[in-house]
């Protein structure tokens, strides 16, 4: 397994491919909300021509890039506690109203990270399960309500077991919610509780990609390769 | 991403037999009068509105109904100065009403936008319009089960508008328009100004452009009060 | 009995005095709504160092008199859709808003009129019942809500019945829900499922007011005797 | 009528042993600092809090904590930066932690407010957290029902305040104190300026002035982010 494992990594998407791969896919125009960390990253890869507008659960829409260090405004942060600034277009609500476009599916998508995707499309990305503290922030009612839901992953765990699998193991954070799912190796959408792969990279064969997957991968169709410019 | 059209008949044009309607205003204030005319020009019909009231003389919400469009009424109030349309069309069985106490249908409009299915209120516990609906006590008090309320389109009047839809009103006329904003599929604002985008303060946005669809600038908006003054007739 | 209702017209309140006799309770920035119609008059009313805020159900929180005939602005209109004023302290808010006000409790006093009131203090307002076209407004959330209830109103019918009876033979607004009654003969309480006599007008005896009440009047103490000014 | 009052000490003096309180704010923005310190020390213990979070660093919250004040916390996400504080208490089992979907969390204080005991939610159907709930399916999606959330006291940070309590705030610092300020039978406000009445436009007005007990100036609010950088420690 070790040994498989240094492959990956030496041919494996970065976090920011990740990323931008999935801003391939907002239409101009879509309402976005992007979890805390790594998928912060999509704002930066939208498409020329195309421009999503970014939902941020405590009360922000259509806000603008990060302030310059020295420059923030501590009334002015995202979910994740970052500093962000306005632009035009930009509105404030209350905590309420915000949550009402999450839950009432007024966002297009939602995009967050995850420890297990099952092919059933639940979602566990908010507690290992291994006590300490836990926290769940607005995943659960973002995983529920978005018309979308895509998640960020490697394509295995930092000990090579597959992140895709038949059914989760962890503390769930939604039950059939996940949509897409963009790996660190290929795009995988979830359909009538399968997995099915529509992009993988070129430099892994179908047979490895199923070896470090923990369910079936159906084909439909081509696949496609997956490509990503150098970040 | 620009959501403004060229005119209210444009801006309604989508709207099919059958759908289910959500109008803002409060009597008069409020109302969307040139986008309920142009729904009337349009020519839709077997619609089911929501409204709070049932229309007042022969213009807007009441012309809408003396031509014979809407199968059913949701409001609170079906009552007005002249509230002679829409009486003769329900004594005489050709339109369907159902009454909803004002703040239950207020909530259940917002229910709807947030995505909220079902929730409990003491309003109109045992009262007949309680009468068929799932009831349940709560610390020692009785409330009533309602459920929320959608539509496919509503037809807003708001006072600002960017090209991103983000909307403010003016005075009362703000009333059921922001929650009927977030409880239709397509929202359609006939706004009496449209601003660039940055024309709004961030802190005064009322309805946040996530929740509209279609913008169309009417710069001198009728008052259903005023066209009644008038006696006015549509069309 | 039309001797006797002679007898009762003469020397009633009229409705501004009733009105009038409801304004007295209202505590300094206690918050209020007032039904359409004749409680609407009692905002004229208010005691000299005594500022009670008026809510409109259609969105507006201390709002102003009434404009000059020809400077209305529809626009600004109270739920009887008749033109109001702003004034310093003014707010607008939504429809949504405007009954999280009521419901939640926020409102100290709903002041309504009422066909009948029950000694267990339910009211029956918004129907008589007959068909035609029934309307209800904001009433059945006013009477479930607000702290105090208050009910103004002609101590009888135009046909001399009493609309203080026993239980309600017409649709119920609200079950249990009136506090106070102001008629045009006397203040009575509703409490623990009893009328409770508090005022009368002296020119009637108890005998004659019990005589015009379809259910029994307490008597707790003194009764206090119901005088207002000439209106 | 003047909900003005001369200090934060005065402001929370009323706060008993036991009582449940709201704290306004998400992280650091919004926050009440000068509230939750006069609180401190007032010295109120065995408080129910409702936040966001559960503290930063040494100050706000986590100071009230760090003083042993809280026994039960109610909130989203308990961690941040620095999340010594809490995470040591809750470990030593000192401190009961209510964790709730922060959508849920947000709703169930607006019901709160609005006197909706109950409601349903799709969010958390089939985890952990919807454990012991009552579930119900509407129109073949299942949902969970989550009771309303009420509190003694609020405290909740604006930046615009008039003497009827009405309120304006800034930028994303709004976040849950408008829902804050209906929820809880006493609210208490910081502002970091108070005008005179008719010095907030009636349309920009966020919460209106029915929801508003106190209101105190706090004209150089501390922000918790930059307590937390000083490293600051309080009392």
């Amino acid at each position: 397994m070790s040994e498989t494992m240094t492959d990956i990594d030496s041919i494996k998407l970065s976090n920011a491919q990740i990323a931008w791969r999935a801003a391939q896919d907002i239409e101009d125009g879509a309402y976005v909300n992007l979890g805390i960390g790594f998928p912060e990253m999509v704002a930066k890869f939208q498409p020329e021509g195309k421009q999503a507008i970014f939902h941020t659960e405590n009360g922000v829409l259509d806000f603008g890039e990060a302030p310059k260090p020295g420059e923030e405004d501590w009334d002015c942060i995202n979910a994740g506690k970052k500093a962000i600034t306005i632009k035009p277009g930009t509105a404030f609500f209350h905590h309420a109203d915000s949550f009402a476009m999450v839950r009432g599916g007024h966002l297009d998508v939602a995009i967050l990270g995850a420890y297990e995707i099952a092919q059933t499309g639940d979602l566990a990305n908010w507690s290992t399960g291994r006590g300490g503290v836990p926290a769940v922030g607005g995943a659960m009612d973002l995983v529920q309500s978005a018309k979308r839901v895509a998640v960020l992953t490697d394509h295995v765990t930092k000990k090579g077991e597959p992140k895709l699998v038949a059914s989760c193991t962890l503390p769930l954070t939604g039950v059939g919610c996940v949509t897409r799912i963009y790996t660190s190796l290929a795009v995988v959408d979830v359909e009538g509780g399968r997995f099915v792969l529509r992009e993988k990279i070129p430099a892994i064969s179908f047979d490895e990609l199923q070896a470090l997957t923990g369910a079936p991968l159906r084909v439909e169709g081509d696949v496609a390769d997956l490509i990503c410019p150098e970040l | 991403m620009d959501k403004t059209i060229a005119s209210a008949a444009e801006a309604v044009s989508a709207i099919p037999d059958g759908a289910t309607v959500m109008i803002g205003g409060f009597g008069g204030s409020g109302a969307p009068i040139e986008l309920i005319h142009a729904l009337i020009d349009h020519g839709a019909k077997d619609l089911t509105v929501v409204n709070n009231n049932a229309g007042n003389g022969h213009v807007g919400l009441a012309a809408l109904i003396e031509q014979k469009r809407v199968r059913k009424l949701i409001c609170s109030f079906p009552r007005s100065a002249d509230p002679r349309v829409f009486t003769e069309a329900y004594l005489a069985g050709e339109i369907e009403l159902e009454l909803v106490p004002q703040g239950t249908l207020a909530e259940r409009i917002r229910a709807g936008g947030a995505g909220i299915p079902a929730f409990y209120t003491a309003t109109s516990y045992g009262t007949e319009l309680a009468e068929g609906k799932h009831t349940e006590e709560f610390d020692g008090k009785h409330y009533v089960r309602e459920r929320w309320l959608k539509a496919d389109f509503a037809l807003i009047k708001a006072e600002l508008a960017d090209p991103h839809g983000n909307l403010t009103y003016r005075m009362a006329a703000r009333n059921f328009n922001p929650v009927m904003a977030m409880a239709a599929t397509h929202t359609i604002v006939q706004a009496t100004r449209v601003v660039e985008l940055g024309g709004i303060d961030p802190e005064h946005v009322i309805t946040p452009g996530i929740f509209v669809s279609k913008v169309v600038e009417v710069p001198n908006a009728a008052q259903e009060e005023e066209l009644n003054r008038a006696e006015a007739v549509y069309p």
